[in-house]
């Protein structure tokens, strides 16, 4: 029993906060701006990576480097943002989905030329694990998720009584209106990237202090972020959360009936039979 | 001119004269011509296709003109940008989709005052007062009230920012015949705040005998005009949209 | 032999340009015509070339199958296997919008690559499939390749006439009409789902046959081959760059972009070793690049699409 | 390469009137192919730097034939074979290359000999293209390896820890031809000698977590895992969250775990019951001299494949030389002087092996991986040795059998 709990649900609710994540930013994309962004997954790896240049560039330790990281990812994402996806904002949202395809590419082949394609890490050696009781937990493990309950907390609060944190959920929930109530449009689109940009810094960031820094880590992560999205509902950052820790725990928990190799194939068919059997997910978001 | 017309008031509120435009390269306004007073609820009705809702969505800003001229007030405001005219005094609400399901009844009124800056505790109370239903739903999500309370609260919404015209788009579509004399009688409680109004409607009767005054839109063009009891008298009229 | 040695690479590239021209079609039809968004063409490509390997290659008592049958059945069974593929997908996805079609088919092309890669006595496994026949391979090099090469434009041209053909008749104005106009042609009476479920699955079968093509190209396919920025990226950025909605925008974009891919090599060789490692990820980034631009300043593709129906480039079913 | 196209073209024009030069007189190109980028991009520089320090040795002392020089040209395979046939095309055909060293992978090797290096006549000699079924390609013998086939390895790994009193293992391997290849060969070797296999897993690379793996792998019981994947991939992975969790008390691998920045970022503290095997020389002369040449131009002769691809690129120059530069000869000329008999050449020694060649003497290189005597299929029957981590890296154990 504490071995399941262990092996299987620790790694699978680090992992799955790790895709919470990376998917609110999807969620958030998806339900305001109103496409899918298939960058989403470089974006967290150019956030972990831009970490771990802040550690070596400002002698910063990972945790002090990641609030750097985040706000870096954050001006990245508008900048990507105003460089490339506005000028297509006025044409069918399928053209920008093609772009942020594309993207992905460039902000991969970057990272590839900057720091090149071998495995990096934060730090050196080994954590082993403390004893909580019967529960095994390592001190990077506990950070993960504190900072996953810390940025949801602070997300969900925002959202849910700033101004202009409601102008996002007007945004998401009927953008004509919101129009006609005089929301600026490009300030929350603005707002957005920016928060969609930290976020994805903090997704690729956790994934790399878990494990390590490689080049593909994001898209490697992307499939099970948008399952955790679409799972969650679209549009609804709790969603987002949940569906992320049940794709997490799903991936970790298919060892067990399945070969390990398809452990990745594992979002993904829960992504089919989510579609096929309820398209609004858990949380009854949006179904574009 | 009718009835109403004889009151001592020096000019109209808005002013549409000879609008013609569309949304793609077709017109469908063909020259649409009204004038609201202050204090005044005016009604336009007509058959299908006639143009109605377009004409109201002109004066928002919403529709491309391409002659004719819209006065609100004293000011031409053609050719305006809608978050422009919200903040000229014009509000709107449209037919569907009219609140934010997913947000609160108080955060909807929040965003029909989006622009204000300030105290809003003034006018949540204006409006709670006007609409003493929505006071207990407060805290419900929009998406989940009836149709009724829905359009209460989608025009609450526009009246967050106490404008001097309301636009509303068949607020009664849809709805219980009890519904719909509350909302007519919810227009009427606005009107006597100070407010005009300016609606479509698809139940022409029921609106042209509530309303002050009425057009009757057809084609794109204006057809008839006058008081309600003048409209509904009309046996050309009777036979357009009532009798038959 | 310098002048030898050029044809021989010219009939190279013209055999891949061939074999992408087809994938170009492939998703010319789901996307330049109908408006769904494939991300997953690798998947489709990999199912057809396993097929045909498997088809046509001699029996291994490590997998299944080997039936020595003639190429062209190879190619028959190629695209039926990347169609029965395809058909569950799009009619789980195909209600939705095309953003959930491209999850799903990145989905698909990874699932598929994990089952190529895992499942041994299915398709080799990790070390795939080798000895698979070529027709004319038993020629002498320059000329086996030379036939293979004209043979690949045969095929290119006939899936090219066919696909013409195809939206010149009835079905191709009514796809064109769905993509343009999806209320409009519903409210027609014209049964949408259906139409495009047709249209993605006739797709993923010229895809597949692009796979089979390519397999006795190769005389050999492993999994590596299913890499997403080879087999689906560099097919969207030519059909984009050749003007989707056209089938000879499609071809000329494959001509163009595996031109630029292939010779852009030689223009990194010549950097100096330090950066010539980061010369070939530049190159990802440059490609890239060119995709935003083109999206931006000529969306409608150097050929675009002639017929006049269109309002905007690029206007797939928006729901 | 304007210029080369041009040049090119322009012999086209003049029917070929260039091509008919005498081939000694000039220098000599050769293919290097590496998956610069992919999934291994991380080991091609060091394969790239061994490759071009065997060819610039060779042009330091003497170049080939009368007075010319190797000229290696670098493409990237991509560990993908769309790619790396593009590259090998080009090389045979367009910049008129009579070798190739490379291409990394597999997939890539099986694919250019298919479909372009054997139909086009020209010798293949791979550094890291390690699986079984390049054995037992339709090569005319134009496809040679200088790492040997995985098989090798796993079957003399298996008997290594067989002697070391290890009786029962779980194995855990990256889904590819490389550890599919090593599992296989370790886990029938293992068995027939006797040992019990608890549990053998596949898995992905580039995942989060590898627990849930580990602990089905535990279940069996033994105390000794097997990991047979990269150390700067998967294996890092596995190895970190093994020793956190406190799964299994000792770990071996191959020489895809032989790895400096495991080490470095795992702590060598951490890595002391890692044991791995790696190719060696049957010496260990040729290693030394390797090592410490190729350390003084700042590379790393432990990285991965990067003996074995300085022995490709030199072996493809001594057969060269040997051949006089016709292609036709060369399969045969690799064959000469990698093989014994023969005055012995040590990597590095290019001065001397030239003048022996050019006495007509036979030799017989001795190289940094091993003494690549080719057997029928070109591969060469793998030696090895087993490490251990010290505080400096990797030491050595014991040679195995």
């Amino acid at each position: 029993m504490m071995e399941f709990l262990n092996f299987y649900v620790v790694p699978g609710i680090v992992t799955g906060s790790i895709y919470a994540l990376g998917a609110i930013g999807i969620t958030l994309i998806f339900g305001i701006l109103r496409f899918g962004h298939f960058a989403h997954g470089d974006l967290a790896t150019s956030g972990a990576y831009l970490a771990l240049g802040a550690t070596a560039l400002l002698g910063l330790t990972p945790w002090a480097a990641l609030p750097v990281a985040m706000l870096l990812t954050a001006l990245l994402a508008y900048g990507i943002h105003r460089l490339f996806y506005r000028h297509l904002e006025s044409r069918p949202k399928i053209l920008t989905v093609i772009a942020s395809l594309g993207i992905g590419m460039m902000l991969r082949s970057v990272v590839q030329v900057v720091w090149g394609v071998d495995p990096l890490a934060y730090g050196s050696g080994i954590a082993r694990a403390q004893a909580f009781g019967p529960l095994m937990l390592r001190p990077r493990e506990i950070a993960t998720l504190a900072l996953t309950l810390a940025l949801v907390a602070t997300l969900l609060a925002f959202l849910r009584y700033s101004k202009w944190g409601k102008a996002m959920r007007a945004m998401s929930d009927n953008p004509d209106l919101a129009r006609l109530c005089g929301v600026d449009n490009d300030g929350v689109t603005r707002l957005t990237w920016f928060i969609v940009g930290a976020l994805a810094a903090a997704s690729g960031f956790c994934l790399g202090i878990n494990t390590e820094l490689t080049t593909m880590m994001g898209w490697s992560a992307m499939l099970s972020m948008f399952a955790a999205a679409v799972l969650g509902g679209v549009g609804r950052v709790e969603g987002a959360v949940v569906g992320g820790l049940v794709i997490g725990l799903a991936e970790e928990l298919s060892v067990l009936v399945v070969p390990s190799p398809y452990k990745s194939a594992t979002a993904f068919v829960i992504l089919l039979a989510i579609l096929l059997l309820r398209p609004q997910g858990i949380f009854k978001g949006k179904v574009l | 001119m009718s009835a109403t017309a004889a009151r001592d008031r020096p000019q109209p509120i808005l002013i549409m004269h000879q609008v013609r435009g569309g949304y793609g390269d077709a017109d469908i306004l063909q020259g649409v011509s009204l004038t609201v007073m202050p204090q005044e609820i005016v009604v336009i009705v007509g058959p299908n296709g006639a143009g109605k809702s377009t004409a109201m969505k002109a004066v928002f800003g919403l529709v491309r003109i391409r002659s004719g001229a819209i006065v609100f007030d004293g000011e031409d405001i053609t050719g305006w940008s809608p978050d422009r005219i919200v903040r000229r005094g014009i509000s709107y609400v449209p037919q569907v989709d009219n609140v934010f399901r997913e947000m609160t009844v108080h955060e909807n009124l929040e965003m029909g005052a989006f622009l204000a800056k300030g105290d809003l505790s003034a006018a949540f109370d204006r409006i709670y007062a006007l609409f003493p239903d929505l006071k207990a739903k407060r805290h419900a999500l929009a998406g989940d009230l009836s149709g009724g309370q829905r359009q209460m609260v989608a025009i609450g919404r526009a009246l967050m920012l106490e404008p001097q015209l309301l636009l509303l788009d068949e607020p009664t579509a849809g709805l219980s015949p009890k519904y719909m004399q509350q909302i007519f009688q919810i227009c009427r409680d606005v009107r006597d705040s100070g407010v005009s109004i300016l609606l479509v409607e698809q139940h022409a009767k029921q609106a042209l005998a509530f309303c002050d005054r009425g057009y009757v839109l057809a084609t794109g063009a204006n057809r008839h005009e006058g008081s309600g009891r003048e409209l509904l008298e009309n046996p050309e009229i009777a036979q357009m949209f009532l009798g038959g | 032999m310098a002048s030898i040695g050029l044809i021989n690479y010219a009939t190279f590239m013209g055999t891949m340009i061939g074999i992408y021209g087809v994938l170009a079609l492939g998703l010319n039809i789901q996307w330049g015509v109908t408006g769904l968004f494939n991300a997953g063409i690798a998947g489709f490509f990999a199912v057809g070339a396993y097929l045909s390997a498997l088809i046509t290659a001699s029996p291994s008592p490590e997998r299944i199958m080997g039936w020595e049958l003639p190429v062209a059945v190879g190619w028959l069974g190629a695209m039926a296997g990347a169609a029965l593929i395809a058909w569950p997908i799009g009619r789980i996805c195909l209600r939705f919008r095309s953003d959930y079609l491209a999850i799903a088919t990145i989905g698909v092309a990874e699932v598929i690559r994990l089952v190529l890669r895992t499942e041994e006595g299915l398709s080799g496994g990790a070390r795939g499939i080798t000895g698979v026949p070529r027709p004319f391979g038993g020629l002498e090099y320059s000329l086996s390749q030379f036939a293979y090469f004209a043979l690949v434009i045969a095929v290119l041209l006939v899936v090219y006439w066919a696909l013409e053909r195809q939206l010149a008749a009835p079905w191709g104005r009514m796809m064109k009409a769905i993509r343009d106009n999806e209320q409009a042609a519903a409210a027609m009476g014209k049964n949408v789902e259906k139409r495009r479920l047709e249209a993605f699955v006739l797709g993923a079968a010229v895809m597949g046959l692009a796979g089979a093509l390519y397999v006795h190209f190769m005389r050999a396919i492993t999994p590596e081959a299913i890499d997403p920025m080879i087999a689906t990226f560099l097919v969207w950025i030519m059909l984009i760059l050749g003007g989707s909605g056209n089938n000879r925008g499609a071809i000329l974009g494959a001509i163009i972009v595996w031109i630029i891919w292939s010779m852009s090599e030689f223009i990194t060789d010549q950097l100096p070793a330090e950066i010539a490692t980061q010369a070939k990820y530049i190159r990802v980034f440059l490609i890239g690049l060119m995709l935003q631009l083109i999206l931006r300043f000529r969306p409608e593709g150097l050929l675009p699409e002639e017929s006049g129906q269109r309002t905007s480039p690029h206007l797939p079913p928006s729901r | 390469m304007k210029k080369k196209i041009l040049a090119s073209l322009s012999a086209l024009a003049l029917g070929g009137a260039i091509a008919s030069a005498p081939a000694m007189a000039q220098n000599v190109k050769v293919a290097y192919l590496v998956a610069i980028t992919g999934p291994i991009a991380g080991m091609a520089p060091m394969m790239v730097q061994s490759m071009k320090f065997a060819a610039e040795q060779v042009n330091a002392q003497g170049g080939i034939g009368n007075g010319g020089k190797l000229d290696p040209q670098v493409y990237d395979s991509g560990c993908n074979p769309q790619l790396a046939t593009d590259a090998a095309t080009k090389a045979v055909n367009v910049n008129g290359v009579i070798g190739i060293v490379g291409p990394s992978c597999s997939g890539p090797v099986i694919a250019v000999a298919n479909s372009v290096s054997v139909p086009a006549g020209v010798l293949l000699v791979t550094s890291s293209g390690t699986s079984p079924k390049i054995s037992t390609l339709d090569d005319k013998d134009l496809v040679f390896r200088t790492v040997p086939s995985d098989d090798y390895q796993g079957r003399a790994l298996a008997r290594a820890l067989k002697a070391r009193g290890i009786d029962k293992v779980a194995v855990t391997y990256l889904n590819n031809d490389y550890g599919l290849g090593l599992a296989e060969a370790f886990a029938d070797e293992f068995q027939k000698q006797g040992g019990t296999i608890t549990a053998s897993r596949a898995h992905e690379d580039k995942k989060a977590s590898y627990r849930s793996d580990l602990a089905e792998l535990a279940k069996g019981g033994a105390d000794t895992l097997v990991v047979f994947a990269y150390g700067n991939s998967s294996g890092l992975t596995i190895l970190r969250q093994a020793i956190e969790n406190g799964f299994f008390k000792n770990f071996v691998g191959a020489d895809g775990m032989r790895d400096e920045g495991m080490v470095k970022t795992l702590g060598p503290d951490n890595l002391k019951p890692l044991l791995v095997s790696a190719p060696a020389g049957a010496t260990g002369a040729g290693f030394e001299k390797f090592g410490k040449d190729f350390k003084a131009t700042g590379g790393d002769p432990n990285g991965t494949f990067a003996a074995t691809s300085y022995d490709a690129a030199f072996l493809m120059a001594l057969a060269i030389e040997k051949a006089g530069g016709d292609k036709a000869k060369l399969p045969q000329a690799l064959r000469e002087v990698a093989t014994a008999p023969g005055e012995p050449i040590l990597p590095g020694e290019w001065a001397k092996a030239k003048k022996l060649i050019a006495e007509g003497k036979d030799i017989d290189y001795k190289g940094a991986a091993g003494d690549h005597e080719f057997d029928a299929h070109g591969d060469v029957p793998g030696s090895y040795i087993l490490y251990k981590v010290s505080s400096s890296g990797f030491a050595e154990v014991e040679r195995m059998k």
